[in-house]
């Protein structure tokens, strides 16, 4: 098992597509994505019960080396600033196939 | 206002079922219409409405006059965000005024098709042009509320991070509603009556059905957000109630200096005087980040809304009707 | 039991479709109704049922009859989960006693609507106010299992955490069946015979197509529980289709000592001898989560509701026929 | 290629809107159709096609052409996977070659299903036996590619961990759409007229409508997949397109051949000339991991599928019209 | 980058109402929820198809500073003990924004 | 609290069925599964927007005590080895009640 870092990306589910963009130009070549998740912060209740997805958030998560962390964080860091949301790192391994 | 138009829109299913929606808010009710179904509701309607205005423009035909009601309504679209701009900007930062400009310059379908549903219950009839009409006034206001946006961010000197204008151009022009609307209003117009024939059990017979049940929910979400207009001060929940109305009545003097008919001219009172709750709150979220969409989706949703499909919709045709005759 | 009853029944295509959602899963297919659709079938159904319902009481009027109906329905709501309670506290614990109690006293909708198409199919009229009936029969059941749940928690000196009233009745009266239900047959009240010119092909000529999707679905849950059965015991096996019976025998009894029409006899009859797996088991979860719903949902669904509408539909209507001729 | 049928074809409300989706992705619009609409929309579809051919084989009866012809029909889905196979093996992988043999052996019901839409709109009848041939010639093929999988396999020695038969059968011919289709036809052939009068303005009348709805979405999905067109090679390209019409001029002379009707011939070289991308892919990726999904779902959905409806209907029936007279 | 820490909680998404009342009543401030999760455990398997949300589990994630963890925690566990369910608690970093 | 490991698999969601069968016969007794989650990865796009569940992952969440993770990697390995997807093995607390 190689040792990793998982970080957690939760932001406005019309934002995602912004933040893969910006991921994959800063090499990250695998992440999952969870739609339709709700939750609650500094910007207020993200509901998720209206016609248009601006009251809903999406979930991201991504395994990458750790030596790749700081760049991707910094990268994301201004978006976030922006629009709000979360990004969480934490260790990992990953069961190498 | 006359209290048989008052009964009329208020026994009117749809109508009734709104109530029915935020009834059960206000009782705690669990009661709930799980997504996508309501996405679902909203991409049935527009197709049914779209390509029902496609038939009936393909039989009326186009004329002087159509052309003239198209150019007008995007005339103003794009003259009420202005206005309605400089009125906001006395109390609301740039952002927020920008994104309520939008959203009241822009129109709500379903109030539109809350009012085509009205003139059936009474036997008033309209024109195919006039979907065309909503689908053209949609995008303008958008543009305009970024642009009003960018301007006043050189002036006060803030540093913008150079908009893109392709995504803007395609979030307003080519977003889901209005190229559904427009694609099904141009296959109505390209099948006319063979298509009719073949669609209409879908488009026209359960139409009044589906839009019971989308009004249940929008009743739902209407009432949820309800609680929001607490943390709105007077000035935004006037603005709220009043620009509509103001917005309503120019559509009327504008549809009578036109010549428009009695269901026409309700139809564009409706489209000046309602609020965008779906296309430009996603625009905005995008273009504008710094606006707060827990302001304008509630004036929207939570005010406007249900002041034009319960109040607006008889008053409406009520000064349609001693106008008119 | 008479051999025309049974085949109208069997070869009335929702029922067909229950076998085939039940065969799904007997062949291992990969056949599925994925969430949110049998919300939707189900939002669909209620308020149609609801609608209908509404409209017939309209042209119907309500009279002594019907209230005295609704009084009885309302009492047997009440009487079913008292005695069952008693009779189940022999062989299982309060918390389970109470809310199988409850699952049997109140009713099932979707038997309820079966049993209506099944009418339909053997063209025997029924009266708008039975859909009435059921809406009254959902929630009394929830109370009184909760009360009797409570009683014997306190009998036993078990501390009970002090349970809150509010959010309970909420869950029992307001819940989002009965609160649409309710709504809807108000709606069909108001707006009479001109709402069902508007509604009908949406409300009524459709419905049993969507039945049949709805019922696919059930075949598919219901077989799906069928392995639960396996933990039950026989007492409970045999509560879940002898109490059907008896209570369906005495909802018969009632109905003729009320002098009900056939129709509304079957519904009445098929509204006492079903069980909720919709309302009750949302509403136990809460108030008992003690019970176990593996417990109440396997008997509601996989026995009693399969066994309520492919034997007990021409059962009970043979009896009825004999009966009431 | 006569130029009314073109037309009849390009016209047709369904087609129209499977370009209106296509429209949508090149423009970058965010028109979506949110999961599951679209497998509701499949399951609606099916049903419907379904009960409906086994209402006519109820009406028509079964004779001896009608076994022949579903005869042929399952030879034709064993044959075409076996001579495409070998086709294949000359520029891809086994797995692959396998996986995309199977794509082209078995039925697309969408595009079975357009193209009865297309011969209502030029009213010309077909049997209900054509949708048992289309459920019976969908699991065949997923069989035989899988074989030949193996069997290659073997020869070139690579260790197989054992195939387990029962879920491959399992897959294959009981997987929610045959068993969909299978049994919905049984439920028309049993409860027949009777059926069809409480079923048709579901199963009938809005069939249509929804079709348009779901044909939106396959425009969507079709489109996305274009982009994957880029990394297949000009000889994938070529099959995807040459072979359909191989398969469906074969459909054609077979057809002929059976003495059809001009109606189910052209049903029959729809058949023969379409991929599957709901059935197969699904039981593909579990039973051959080693083939890559991006080249048969892309082959049958963004090249097949759009040929087939837009230049094959047309086609196909002038070959017919002028073999037929 | 700031250190927190992590809580999931999974139980039945009837619940899941209290459990937010619950933490925002211990000051949380911010959570993500995904609905329609599955699952099993020792009340058996919640598969997520029936008509109630009676077989139907949510997923709440929060992040918080490490001195709120045993308020927290203490606060759900009651919860827990009768409705069931899992509560994880895990390291993490917080991109500051 | 107690120290378990934390396993997040994300895999096909055609394959979830034997994924589970296999954390099952390796004794397995709790996990949490969320549906329709898309994402990207060595074998392409997984955009999750067909009508086949071809294109679309499950995510898998189980939490165990460390000492039978080995055992559970080792048989999940060959499982991702032939049809993708990821692993990862993290710490955290499990909340006893
Ligand atoms: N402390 C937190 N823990 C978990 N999720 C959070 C937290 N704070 C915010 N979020 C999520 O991030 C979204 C946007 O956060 P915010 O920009 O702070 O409103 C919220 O809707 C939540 O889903
Ligand atoms: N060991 C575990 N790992 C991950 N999720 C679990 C675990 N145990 C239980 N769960 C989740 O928590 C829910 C309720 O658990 P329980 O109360 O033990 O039945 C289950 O349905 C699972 O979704
Ligand atoms: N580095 C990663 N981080 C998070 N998720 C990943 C990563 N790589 C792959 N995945 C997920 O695992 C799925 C299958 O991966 P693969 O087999 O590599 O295509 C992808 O579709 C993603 O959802
Ligand atoms: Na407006
Ligand atoms: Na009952
Ligand atoms: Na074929």
């Amino acid at each position: 098992m190689q040792v990793i870092k998982r970080i957690e990306i939760i932001t406005d589910a019309l934002e995602m597509r912004a933040v893969i963009a910006l991921l994959e130009a800063h090499g990250v070549s695998g992440y999952t994505v969870i739609k339709d998740v709700t939750g609650k912060g500094e910007r207020g209740v993200q509901s998720g019960d209206d016609l248009t997805d601006v009251f809903k958030n999406s979930y991201l998560l991504t395994a990458c080396p750790p030596e790749q962390v700081e760049e991707i964080v910094e990268a994301i860091r201004p978006l976030l600033k922006i629009r709000g949301g979360v990004c969480l790192v934490s260790d990992a391994q990953w069961v190498m196939h | 206002m006359n209290v048989e138009l008052v009964l009329s829109n208020l026994l009117n299913p749809p109508i009734l079922f709104f109530f029915l929606g935020m009834l059960a808010i206000w009782l705690h009710s669990d009661l709930d219409v799980p997504q996508p179904l309501p996405k679902f509701f909203a991409l049935y309607l527009l197709l049914s409405i779209g390509f029902r205005g496609g038939v009936e423009l393909h039989k009326s035909g186009i004329n002087h006059q159509i052309v003239l009601t198209l150019l007008v309504a995007m005339a103003a679209a794009l003259l009420v965000p202005l206005y309605t701009f400089f009125l906001l900007r006395r109390k609301m930062n740039a952002g927020d005024a920008a994104a309520v400009a939008a959203t009241y310059g822009s129109v709500s379908a379903v109030t539109f098709i809350a009012a085509t549903s009205f003139l059936s219950e009474l036997n008033v009839p309209f024109g195919g042009h006039m979907v065309a009409a909503m689908a053209l006034m949609e995008s303008p206001a958008i543009i305009v509320g970024v642009v009003l946006f960018r301007l006043s961010q050189k002036q006060s000197g803030s540093q913008s991070g150079g908009l893109s204008w392709r995504p803007l151009m395609r979030d307003a022009f080519f977003n889901g509603s209005v190229l559904l609307l427009m694609g099904s209003l141009a296959i109505g117009l390209l099948t006319g009556t063979k298509g009719e024939a073949a669609l209409h059990p879908f488009t026209g017979d359960i139409f009044k059905g589906v839009l019971c049940l989308f009004l249940l929910d929008m009743g739902l979400v209407s009432a949820r957000r309800i609680s929001g207009l607490k943390k709105l001060g007077a000035f935004t929940i006037g603005f709220a109630v009043l620009v509509p109305l103001v917005n309503a009545g120019f559509g009327i003097l504008i549809a009578h200096f036109l010549g428009l008919g009695a269901g026409d001219a309700l139809l564009f009172c409706v489209l000046c005087g309602s609020a965008s709750y779906i296309a430009v709150p996603a625009a905005m979220r995008l273009a504008i980040p710094e606006a707060n969409p827990g302001l304008y989706v509630t004036m929207a949703l939570a005010l406007t809304f249900p002041f034009n499909i319960i109040v607006g919709l008889p008053l409406y045709m009520s000064v349609i009707n001693s106008l008119w005759r």
